[in-house]
């Protein structure tokens, strides 16, 4: 870890912060190279990029943001990956008096509110949809949804007890077990993968480490600390 | 009755230290610039604390430090014109004389109004606004709307200094006619020793903060008690 | 127009209107208590005042839902009472404008009043005037400006307002999605162009409420 | 104290610090002109000084990044003459504080000096104080509860100011990241006991900067 | 050389007509309350803009409405005493009296400034705000602050009406010093008939905007042009 005091700027969906945190530690470790991250909304850190601030590594939480940095040429597409996989969850408050066991209990009476994040703008919001639509629920529930404007928002009012469920991602319910538990697992087929893609920026003079910081959390350690927080790994 | 008024205060430096009382009558305060004359008629209003003292109008105390009665401006009856006029500057001269009678009813408010633009020649300006008006107007204003609600006691911050002559005998002549209709005690500042001699009951003669002397006019004139007071009064002819 | 916009605008009109409306006549007791008044703790209630200015409007929202949530300190009693909770509901939208733009009118209407002429003041008391009538008929008026200026402050903080918003009344179309809510949610989901014609409508609108507000008070001085 | 957490205070008193020097030094002017100069347009320049305060912070921050990015519209010229971008460095979160916190300022200065009595502007002048002199040494001191409260305001408004902050500087950690950009970092991945300490602390610091202002000020009335 | 004069204002309803000339003398301004001096003195001053006229003085043209001339009141020489004087409330007796030499060197203010409050006894007064101090020595404050620059030509809007009697002579002392010391044009206005008779070389009488009457004070007295300056000047001697 010497002669290069080099920094790497990674800008990482908000999901991602815990997981990449250790990985970041690890990596400069091993390469000498300190890793910065600069943490938010997806389509936030695509803006971003696209009015040329300084990131070396995009890190989006869905195929959508990358699908348009790539669009507009922000990305080297060849390095372009899918890291990791997420799970969508149906959550309820854990002292819940209504018991909410499965999606299809959503369009049950007691059930007055149901928080996802807004379509428009939050990859999970999306996917709810999707899943919502897998069991032709959305007619009958449409009327209870509250559209938060990220995963978080959803988890506050989830754990706060002001919604009877909520949709979010696996990693997500993971951090806060004792407020919010899981009901359910949407099956794989109910949505789009929840796919989380890396590529670096381009233009980036930090080029070789932004290679070698992808490398790495594609690596075994790396995919191992995924792992560790919620995130499917592998094939 | 009349007004008793007591006082004791020290601001700053300076002591005031005064203690006289007057019936139904005109007393003129009379004495040296910083004398303490405005500072006594603001003890009287209520608008400073005295140190120690006693306010009495009509036999209802105003303010006793022995007692503690402390009664609020808003609720004591004098008329106050200030030295430095304070009208409102958002309002016109007729809002501002209708202000002065919070208490009158709605249709009287408009007639005395009326009467009180008449008496004091203010014709013509009722919709201006003070920074409208001349300093002689101004001052006519701040009278008028003093003397609406009817006071049951005046309390008057040379009044006359911006009037012309013919003005300034009118309103004294306006002033003599209040005192026999209304009845009530007024107390008078001013530095104009004709305006004094003519209009005084009593005159009371103020240097730093303490009485010099007391009694009628003439009396003052005739017989001024110490070099001080021979000097305030010495020269009541126009000198060249 | 698309009636989810007019939908968006009303609303936001609405909730700033009843916003500002709140915060002038609750806001001003207060700032006159802080100018004129002279009690403990004056200067540690003027700081609390202001301190939802500090807070990132979505840490706001946060304490909002912990205050006045269905299970919220407060809130938990509303509901166990009235079975009703304001989280979702475009009282919300006010709440939350409310608590965000109120430091501004206070600290704003505060330096007015101070700055009125103490002699003007005893004028009026020397004439008979209560206190309620002396605060109402010459310190008010003459502090008019800043109160203006805090009034449009606020109504402009509060048309804009949004994190806090976001967090309490959430985000439901036709229901609680004001301009700001829309604005974020086109720019989010990348609708640029319709983004920016909210925007521009948003910044026409509130200029031109501005420009009226500036104009009228003018006027009325 | 964690090193960071420490990092993070003294960058947001730092940011607070300086877009509330620029937001004084540029806004007097800009309110002294809206206060007493009778120009084209000048309720027009009023509203576009208050329009900041209507959108939400985070599309401010969108129209920051297209004009300052290093693509924006002034951005890429700035990056084509000195090979510097503003964004991602703290200097953008002065920026963006700057931007937001400015029509406060602008606003309340305004109103405060145009309270100020003509009389004693022109016995200044008629004791041959040049316009300059008259508004330092008569208009300001005399408009400066207002100032101060406008000045106070802006501070604290800096110091929350998250959204704009969040686009245009990003949120990199022992960079960029100032206490509410932090506080939503901690939220966001679920750190909520250390976001909770780091609001109070927050609070807590701006409370006594607002205080200490609010006496200090006092007294030099 | 001296002060020439000739003012054409319309306010509001009140038409203001005057012009008039004056050597390095002393110009009293006499006439009702409303008559249109303090306007005069204000359009002097360049306060305010006449619809037409010209405003000279020592030669130097300061207005004049044919050639559109206008000096901003800043840059016009004149040492001006409001007639609500108009204090600074945020700076102390000392202050403002050496807020009125801007242009006077440092080391020089501050000797300059004692000399002034040594003349204009208020002694011990130096670090009061205006409101701390008395009408009278207000209006002395106000005074010094416009005569601290030495201004070529002095405006005194009625600056002796708060002040005691021996006061009184003493500042007309100190003014018709002033006169000979610094040979410049004074004009004053007042409505105290003795004070015009001591101190005026010259009289304009004003009457609803326009001037009666010009000529030496006792010209003036002895033979009134008509009715209304003969009520102006009528009773100068104290009547009861
Ligand atoms: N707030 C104050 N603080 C300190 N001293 C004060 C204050 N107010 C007045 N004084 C002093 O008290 C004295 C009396 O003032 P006051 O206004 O009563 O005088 P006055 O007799 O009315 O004089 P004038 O005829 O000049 O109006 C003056 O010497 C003045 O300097
Ligand atoms: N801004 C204004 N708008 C309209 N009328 C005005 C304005 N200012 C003054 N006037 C009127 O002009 C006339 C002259 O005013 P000015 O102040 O010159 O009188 P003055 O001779 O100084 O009287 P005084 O002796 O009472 O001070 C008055 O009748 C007044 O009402
Ligand atoms: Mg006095
Ligand atoms: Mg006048």
């Amino acid at each position: 870890a010497q002669a290069e005091s080099k920094e790497l700027t990674v800008s990482a969906a908000i999901s991602l912060k815990n997981a990449f945190e250790e990985i970041g530690r690890l990596y400069q470790a091993e390469q000498g190279v300190k890793v910065i991250f600069n943490v938010g909304a997806s389509g936030d850190l695509l803006r971003q990029i696209a009015g040329g601030a300084p990131a070396d590594v995009f890190a989006s939480a869905a195929q959508k943001d990358m699908d348009e940095a790539d669009r507009q040429g922000l990305i080297v597409s060849a390095t372009r990956t899918d890291m990791a996989v997420n799970s969508v969850v149906l959550i309820v408050p854990a002292g819940a008096k209504t018991s909410v066991k499965s999606f299809g209990g959503l369009s049950a009476a007691a059930v007055k509110r149901i928080a996802i994040g807004n379509p428009k703008t939050v990859p999970a919001g999306r996917y709810a949809e999707e899943v919502f639509n897998y069991y032709r629920l959305l007619p009958a529930i449409r009327d209870k949804l509250v559209f938060a404007e990220n995963v978080r928002q959803v988890l506050d009012y989830v754990s706060r007890g002001e919604v009877d469920a909520g949709v979010v991602y696996a990693t997500d319910a993971a951090a806060r077990p004792e407020e919010a538990k899981i009901a359910a697992t949407a099956p794989e087929v109910s949505h789009k993968p929840v796919i989380y893609p890396i590529a670096v920026v381009k233009g980036t003079k930090n080029e070789t480490p932004a290679r070698a910081f992808i490398a790495f959390v594609m690596s075994p350690e790396g995919q191992k600390i995924l792992h560790k927080y919620g995130f499917r790994t592998g094939k | 009755m009349g007004l008793q008024v007591r006082l004791k205060k020290k601001l700053n430096g300076f002591s005031l230290d005064s203690d006289w009382e007057t019936g139904n009558e005109l007393t003129v305060l009379f004495g040296f610039s910083g004398a303490g004359k405005s500072m006594t008629l603001q003890l009287i209003a209520g608008l400073l604390e005295p140190d120690e003292g006693r306010v009495v109008l009509e036999g209802t105390v105003y303010y006793d430090s022995a007692t503690g009665v402390d009664v609020p401006p808003q609720s004591r009856p004098f008329g106050y014109v200030f030295q430095d006029l304070a009208l409102f500057p958002h309002m016109t001269v007729i809002g501002n004389i209708i202000y002065g009678a919070p208490a009158v009813p709605k249709h009287d408010k408009m007639d005395r109004a009326r009467d009180m633009v008449r008496s004091f020649k203010l014709a013509g300006l009722e919709d201006r606004y003070p920074h409208e008006i001349s300093g002689g107007q101004r001052q006519r204003v701040a009278f008028a709307r003093a003397l609406i609600r009817q006071p049951r006691a005046l309390l008057l911050d040379e009044p006359f200094s911006a009037l012309d002559h013919p003005l300034r005998l009118g309103m004294r002549q306006f002033l003599r006619e209040l005192r026999t209709d209304f009845n009530i005690p007024v107390v008078l500042v001013t530095h104009d020793l004709s305006e004094a001699l003519m209009l005084a009951d009593t005159m009371i003669v103020y240097s730093h903060g303490r009485i010099m002397q007391k009694g009628a006019p003439d009396a003052v004139m005739n017989n001024p008690v110490n070099d001080e007071v021979k000097l305030l009064v010495g020269s009541s002819a126009p000198e060249l | 127009m698309d009636e989810s916009v007019f939908f968006s605008i009303r609303l936001s009109l609405q909730v700033a209107a009843v916003a500002t409306a709140l915060i002038v006549l609750t806001g001003l007791p207060v700032a006159y208590m802080l100018a004129r008044k002279d009690f403990r703790g004056r200067e540690v209630l003027d700081v609390i005042c202001t301190i939802p200015l500090v807070l990132p409007p979505t840490v706001t929202g946060y304490y909002l839902i912990i205050l006045f949530g269905r299970n919220g300190f407060i809130g938990k009693y509303l509901y166990a009472l009235t079975g009703w909770s304001i989280m979702f509901t475009w009282y919300a939208a006010v709440l939350a404008s409310y608590v965000v733009a109120l430091p501004l009118l206070i600290k704003i209407a505060r330096a007015a009043m101070e700055s009125v002429d103490r002699s003007l003041v005893n004028a009026s008391y020397t004439l008979g005037h209560s206190e309620l009538s002396t605060a109402l008929r010459v310190i008010l008026p003459l502090a008019k400006r800043g109160i203006v200026a805090g009034t449009v402050l606020s109504f402009a903080r509060a048309m804009g307002e949004f994190g806090a918003t976001l967090m309490l009344a959430g985000n439901l179309p036709g229901k609680t999605d004001t301009m700001p809510l829309a604005i974020y949610s086109l720019a989010g989901s990348g609708e640029w162009s319709q983004a920016h014609g909210m925007v521009l409508l948003l910044t026409l609108l509130s200029g031109i409420f501005l420009y009226i507000a500036n104009r009228y008070s003018r006027r009325i001085i």
